[in-house]
């Protein structure tokens, strides 16, 4: 057993939706007896500490590592240095400009497109929407909310400000209920971060306009699809982690085995993104539920 | 260069106002080289304010200074410094986290490395040793100050001003911590500096001192010279009437009745100072036992131990004849057995609360019916008090801190005076008190102990002990070398058992 | 005391006036309700800062505290189907417990509160995330506890009387964290300035020496403050629980003793002991919380938030220290010409 | 003061020591170099906050200067084409304009540190997010400045001899920034402990009215402290940057300033000041970064390395406590059998 590869799946931060990945990674840890499959959480969500994470993990002689970078920017320094000494993956949000392999995972671009759809959907006859995440700065905000500006770009439908909450769950809940006093015409409301659908959820049920404006989530917080199942939240687009710690992870044992042939031209292996609303979202919760073993 | 025949020192019409208070008030005086004078007043008089004028501390309302012929219109510390004027400061100023040595050259620390200005410690600790050795103290340079006692302390701030190799000594109550043996020394050593032709301004509240050592006795009352006193005629008598207006009674007040049973038994006490050395003491109702002993003998380490600030090593308390077990100063308190420290600043004022405050801390539970503080009860009792102690302040909620050294050591004693005592220790009662102060200070301790409390009061003022006390005993390191009935007093028989000589069974000193 | 108060009050209403004008929305009911419940949660666990303060300590664990005991909370009524009330004593009675070993490290052990409860930050975050394995603890989708919730998060009709032109009579929606938040504020103010407890805190903070001269246990009394740090900090664990019903204790509660330290400074407590008042915590949790609202009523950029509320404080702090000293050299001069004693001017000496 | 440092290294080398027994890749080269590396950027800021912590102060506004003058610097060399020793000059300025502005409300103004730094800590933070516009400040791809890069993040090769069979010798690639830090370390041993400024120090940070009677200009000498920690915040800004490449202005050296107190602490420095020495503050550094390193190495669940770093300071600060407590006692029985009067036990009553 000594002899035992490792490959390391390192997410970003603390989050309940790593969770599903980590199953995803269970999951293919059973089917790759010959490694040792890790997943591991930086202390912080912040950049310097997660490239030391990877170092350490370099140095304790890890043969693959996929990574959810906190900021690829910062790191793709990092990023291509790792990539010299062990078969490196990307996830969650891609560092195109490095050494890995290839990107295995969703395309926020995409997601923040089929938001929007759902957006239009459900205001047909146009809206105020407001936005609320955890980090303005962070890429994968930036990405979705473009896609949902670009979708929206021409309707009736405007998405008039996001505020941030720097993922303070007090914050991110006292941020809607501000918006609803400061901006009371406002319709629509885009939770971009997962906890950030909950927190709408919970603040618009408490000022009793549950139902009167229009929630669009992402990810799936069990408020999230409960809200759905209720017909309160329009809906929500998931990702699939579970897929990315999965697919990632047989992939990368692939790659270290010689097969190169899964890697596509522009290196960027898309897990689609999903829309869950009321029609599908039973059957979404009940494959999680399995997938989590609960 | 001034003339030498100038006077070195010449202050004109110094003012200094605070805010409400004239704290000096058109004060002039010259200091001659070579001249000790002295300087006394009673508490608040402006002596400390006076000389923190000369020394560049703070800045006169009006007036000039002229030192050696120069005039200054803003001293500064640093002017004061370079011309040649050290101070001896009444509130000590020593640094804990250094040594000796670098107390005693903060500021003037010899250096190399040129714009480096690197620390040239083996010189530091080269010029330090003469001036130990002056002082004759019995610590090493290179010891970490906070490992000193308070009397240490005070000789380390002397040592401090000589080492400034001064033209002029501000020593603003220099001794208020020292036993004789210390004093006596520093008395030479200001001998040896006035022959040098360095002048020295010497404050003190034990006029002996004063009328032993100056050539010249300047009296400060309410912020005004009233008054000078030339060798001859500075007798204390003399002295003490020109700064409290009137004459004052002998300071021995001879008990109304003899003593009464023990009240305090203290068997076999030993002390983390002194963990071989137990010590026994037997106190009586009514009677004032004075406790001797050189600096660091251990008196105030006991004292402490008794009143369960510190852990004692072992040894048993009885009080009134039952075996008490005292743990902390509450169960002192409630036992009615009561310590005024040693340190008035640090252990036995609240500077920052109000004379009310400070006054019913010990005993707030009394004026808290139903837990809550009653501000009307607390604030009856502190005017009762600062009338029966005649305290000097504005108003019963006037800050403590803002108070002379005297007033201050009112307050202390009116906290305990309000409670109940039954035994009360005193430590250093009147260091840094006037004359005046002092004698109310007597009186009250000999009120307590008619009306049947128990006295112990230790004290470092040779003319004190002796004066005060109807039976003396007396420490040295730590044991009890010998106790003297009143008809034995004697500062030789006292300095004696102080450096450890004993009594043999007559009494006498062998 | 009250001079310090009345500065920070103005200070507020000067910034109440100036948002209410360029967006009257701020005191809509509806806003003022929203705000009074924040302040209701962040001022109660401030209170305790300031005790600790007081005594010349500092308390950085809270926010780390809020994490840990929060997870176990959710936990015990939302999976282990624990009763809410004894779910509830039992976060209190942690809070407590923490509160205590705080108060056994400062005072048998010696050592410096800073070092003690940045050990605690660590640690009980630490702890918080391995037990959630990282994750998030919540409850299931429509789990509710109605007496619970309406305790944390309900909302009481005050009534209130305005004349017609304004909108006449009504009832004001008070929510009950501000409720919890005043009562325990009004018991805390008659512990820290009528009681004998308040008194000792304030000896002991002021000269500790001293106060053990006087015959103060100072070790109870600091030990006290930490207890009683302990104990709003579990109550608010379960205000903060109820208010974001799902933590992810990683982040929750972040930078939260910052608040309540701010909140406490801003209120007139001194790091260095001795000083403070309920009455300015409160004020200064009510400051902190107005900032953060305005940046959101007047569409200031979120990442502004942080940069408002720091260049408040410093304004205000700035601000009340001239206020102070102007004030004291009136009284000094007023005096004067009544020939009395002065104010001491060392509080303004001091560094 | 040379014991407690003692106490310190031995805690780091018994950790050393079981980390590498359970996992040998501890002592590798690569891992040795990295951690190295880390010691140098997390170190060389510590310094500045040892001095400020000696003064009796505090700086809890570096991790933010870091991200505003990091920003900053980015920009001014990836985007403006300014030279790079010239950017790297500027931001040492902007650190050492950061540390005099505190100086000045610190020493002029009478504010306290802990507000004026944490005022520092939410408005820069802030300013530099509303620079970037909340987003992340970074060079192009394929940007490089070699000489920069070598300086801030390159590696010189030290020779050392080992015997043959431990595999002979050889050189190590010894990470710049440690370099710098240790030279930095070195010259300000000489400052704190050589040089007649250190002593102001040490004498202003344990009674500064006392060292004014000395004739100590004791602002000058506080202002110097915090002069130095914003110079050496600046150097650190431009080695993180540099470390980085790229600084989201939200995250960015966050928490840093706890890393540096939580160093100078386990060094020795009292926060009541006057207290503290360089070497103590370079172990603090080693340490707090080996306990990172262990997690990783010994994987150790991420959840828990704050809790681990928050569990060895608590139980090292104790162990020094108790080993100290120890030494006096034997040192005042030793004295008292000469004789001599005892050490003074007030060191460690204390609170
Ligand atoms: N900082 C201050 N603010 C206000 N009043 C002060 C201040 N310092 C001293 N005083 C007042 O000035 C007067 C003179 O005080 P000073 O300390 O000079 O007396 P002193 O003669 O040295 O007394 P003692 O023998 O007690 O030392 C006193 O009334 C005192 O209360
Ligand atoms: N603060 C202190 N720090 C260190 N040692 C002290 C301290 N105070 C006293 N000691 C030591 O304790 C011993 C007993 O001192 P203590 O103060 O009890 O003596 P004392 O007779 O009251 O003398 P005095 O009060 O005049 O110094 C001495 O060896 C002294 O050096
Ligand atoms: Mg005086
Ligand atoms: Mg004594």
């Amino acid at each position: 057993a000594e002899d035992k590869k490792t490959l390391a799946f390192v997410v970003n931060g603390a989050s309940d939706f790593w969770k599903a990945a980590e199953a995803g990674v269970k999951k293919a840890q059973e089917e790759l007896p010959n490694y040792n499959l890790v997943l591991k959480y930086p202390e912080q969500s912040s950049a310097a500490i997660q490239i030391r994470l990877m170092d350490d993990l370099v140095a304790s002689g890890v043969a693959g590592i996929m990574v959810s970078a906190v900021d690829p920017k910062t790191e793709s320094d990092a990023l291509n240095r790792i990539g010299k000494e062990v078969a490196l993956a990307t996830t969650d949000s891609d560092a195109p400009q490095t050494s890995r392999i290839a990107y295995i995972g969703s395309s926020n671009t995409d997601a923040g497109k089929q938001a929007g759809e759902l957006v239009l959907k459900a205001l047909p006859e146009g809206g105020k929407c407001m936005g609320f995440v955890g980090l303005l700065g962070a890429d994968n905000a930036k990405e979705r909310i473009q896609g949902v500006k670009d979708v929206i770009k021409g309707s009736k439908v405007e998405l008039v400000d996001v505020r941030g909450d720097d993922i303070d769950f007090t914050r991110a809940k006292r941020n809607v209920e501000d918006t609803l006093t400061a901006n009371p015409d406002i319709n629509c409301m885009i939770g971009f971060y997962s906890y950030n659908t909950p927190k709408i959820y919970e603040a618009l049920k408490e000022a009793g306009q549950l139902g009167k404006i229009k929630v669009i989530g992402f990810d799936e917080d069990p408020t999230t699809l409960g809200g759905v199942r209720e017909g309160t939240i329009v809906g929500t687009v998931v990702q699939q982690p579970y897929e990315w710690g999965y697919q990632g992870m047989k992939y990368l044992a692939a790659y270290l085995e010689g097969d190169k042939s899964w890697i596509p031209e522009n290196k960027l292996l898309i897990v689609p993104t999903k829309i869950i609303d009321k029609s599908n979202v039973d059957a979404f919760e009940a494959e999680l539920k399995k997938r989590q073993g609960k | 260069m001034g003339e030498p025949n100038q006077p070195f020192l010449e202050l004109n019409a110094i003012s200094k106002t605070y805010p409400g208070v004239v704290a000096l008030n058109d004060v002039s005086l010259a200091v001659g080289r070579g001249e000790i004078v002295g300087l006394i007043g009673e508490n608040g008089a402006g002596k400390s304010t006076l000389m923190k004028v000369l020394g560049g501390v703070i800045a006169p309302t009006s007036g000039t200074i002229k030192v050696d012929g120069r005039e200054h219109a803003g001293l500064t510390v640093n002017d004061a410094i370079k011309s040649g004027i050290a101070f001896v400061h009444q509130e000590l100023n020593l640094f804990d986290n250094l040594d000796v040595a670098g107390n005693v050259f903060i500021g003037r620390e010899p250096l190399y490395g040129g714009p480096l200005k690197l620390l040239d410690r083996k010189k530091l600790h080269r010029q330090v040793q003469p001036l130990l050795d002056k002082l004759g103290v019995d610590f090493a340079s290179d010891t970490l100050v906070a490992d000193l006692s308070l009397a240490q302390r005070q000789l380390l701030e002397i040592a401090k001003a000589l080492s400034l190799d001064a033209r002029l000594v501000i020593m603003d109550e220099p001794t208020s911590s020292l036993t004789l043996s210390e004093t006596e020394r520093l008395l030479g050593v200001m001998n040896d500096l006035r022959a040098d032709g360095v002048s020295i301004i010497f404050i003190s509240h034990r006029l002996n001192e004063v009328k032993f050592c100056a050539d010249r006795v300047v009296v400060l009352r309410d912020g005004r010279m009233v008054g000078g006193l030339d060798r001859t005629e500075a007798r204390p008598e003399a002295m003490i009437r020109l700064m409290i207006g009137r004459d004052l009674k002998s300071l021995y007040i001879p008990p109304q009745a003899p003593p009464g049973a023990p009240a305090l038994e203290i068997m076999d006490f030993r002390t983390t100072a002194f963990p071989n050395h137990p010590v026994s003491l037997t106190l009586r109702r009514g009677e004032i036992l004075g406790l001797a002993g050189l600096v660091g003998a251990g008196r105030t380490e006991l004292a402490r131990a008794v009143f369960g600030i510190d852990r004692r090593l072992g040894g048993d308390l009885k009080i009134d004849g039952q075996a008490v077990g005292i743990g902390t100063p509450r169960d002192a308190i409630d036992r009615g057995l009561f310590l005024v420290p040693e340190d008035r600043k640090q252990s036995g004022l609240h500077l920052d609360f109000s004379l009310t405050e400070n006054i019913s801390l010990p005993d707030l539970v009394r004026y808290a019916p139903g837990m809550l503080i009653s501000g009307a009860a607390e604030g009856k009792n502190a005017e009762a008090q600062k009338r029966r102690l005649n305290i000097k302040a504005f108003d019963v909620a006037t800050v403590a801190g803002t108070l002379s050294g005297g007033n201050q050591q009112k307050i202390v004693l009116a906290k305990w005076l309000s409670m109940k005592p039954s035994i009360i220790i005193f430590d250093e009662p009147t260091r840094g008190i006037d004359v005046g102060a002092k004698s109310e200070i007597y009186q009250l301790m000999r009120n307590l102990a008619d009306a049947g409390v128990a006295v112990l009061m230790i004290s470092s003022d040779m003319e004190e002990v002796i004066g005060v006390s109807d039976r003396m005993a007396v420490m040295h390191e730590g044991a009890i070398s010998g106790f003297l009935e009143r008809d034995r007093f004697s500062e030789h028989n006292v300095l004696q058992l102080a450096v450890g000589k004993r009594l043999d069974r007559e009494g006498h000193l062998n | 005391m009250l001079k310090k108060d009345l500065g920070l009050l103005i200070l507020i209403l000067v910034v109440g006036t100036v948002v209410a004008l360029l967006n009257p929305r701020f005191v809509s009911q509806i806003n003022v309700a929203n705000t009074a419940n924040l302040i209701g949660l962040f001022g109660l666990f401030a209170i305790g800062q300031g005790f600790v303060i007081i005594t010349g300590g500092i308390d950085l664990s809270v926010g780390s505290i809020f994490a840990l005991l929060g997870v176990i909370f959710i936990d015990m009524i939302g999976l282990w189907g624990v009763p809410w009330p004894v779910a509830f004593l039992l976060t209190i009675l942690g809070g407590v417990m923490l509160g205590g070993l705080h108060a056994f490290l400062v005072t048998r052990m010696k050592m410096q509160p800073f070092v003690v409860t940045l050990c605690g930050l660590l640690i009980y975050r630490g702890l918080a995330r391995w037990y959630t394995g990282d994750g998030t603890a919540g409850f299931e989708f429509g789990q509710s506890f109605p007496a619970l919730e309406w305790l944390t998060m309900g909302r009481s009709p005050i009534p209130y009387w305005l004349p017609e032109s304004w909108g006449g009579p009504g009832f004001f929606p008070m929510p009950n964290s501000f409720i919890a938040f005043i009562i325990v504020a009004l018991i805390m103010g008659v512990v820290l300035h009528r009681s004998v407890y308040g008194r000792y805190l304030f000896a002991v903070g002021k000269n500790e020496e001293a106060a053990r001269y006087s015959g103060i246990n100072t070790r109870k009394v600091i030990a006290a403050a930490y207890l009683i740090s302990g104990l709003l900090a579990g109550i608010s664990t379960v205000y903060f629980a109820m208010y974001t019903r799902s933590i992810s204790p990683a982040s929750h509660g972040n930078f939260y003793e910052l608040y309540a330290i701010a909140a406490a400074v801003l209120g007139g407590c001194s790091l260095r002991g001795g000083e403070g008042s309920v009455l300015g915590i409160v004020l200064g949790a009510v400051l902190l919380q107005v900032l953060q609202n305005l940046v959101n009523l007047l569409g200031i950029e979120s990442s502004l938030n942080f940069a408002v509320m720091g260049g408040v404080i410093l304004i205000g702090v700035i601000a009340d220290q001239q206020l102070v000293k102007y004030r004291t050299r009136k009284a000094n001069e007023r005096k004067r010409a009544l020939g009395h004693g002065a104010l001491s001017p060392v509080a303004q000496q001091e560094k």
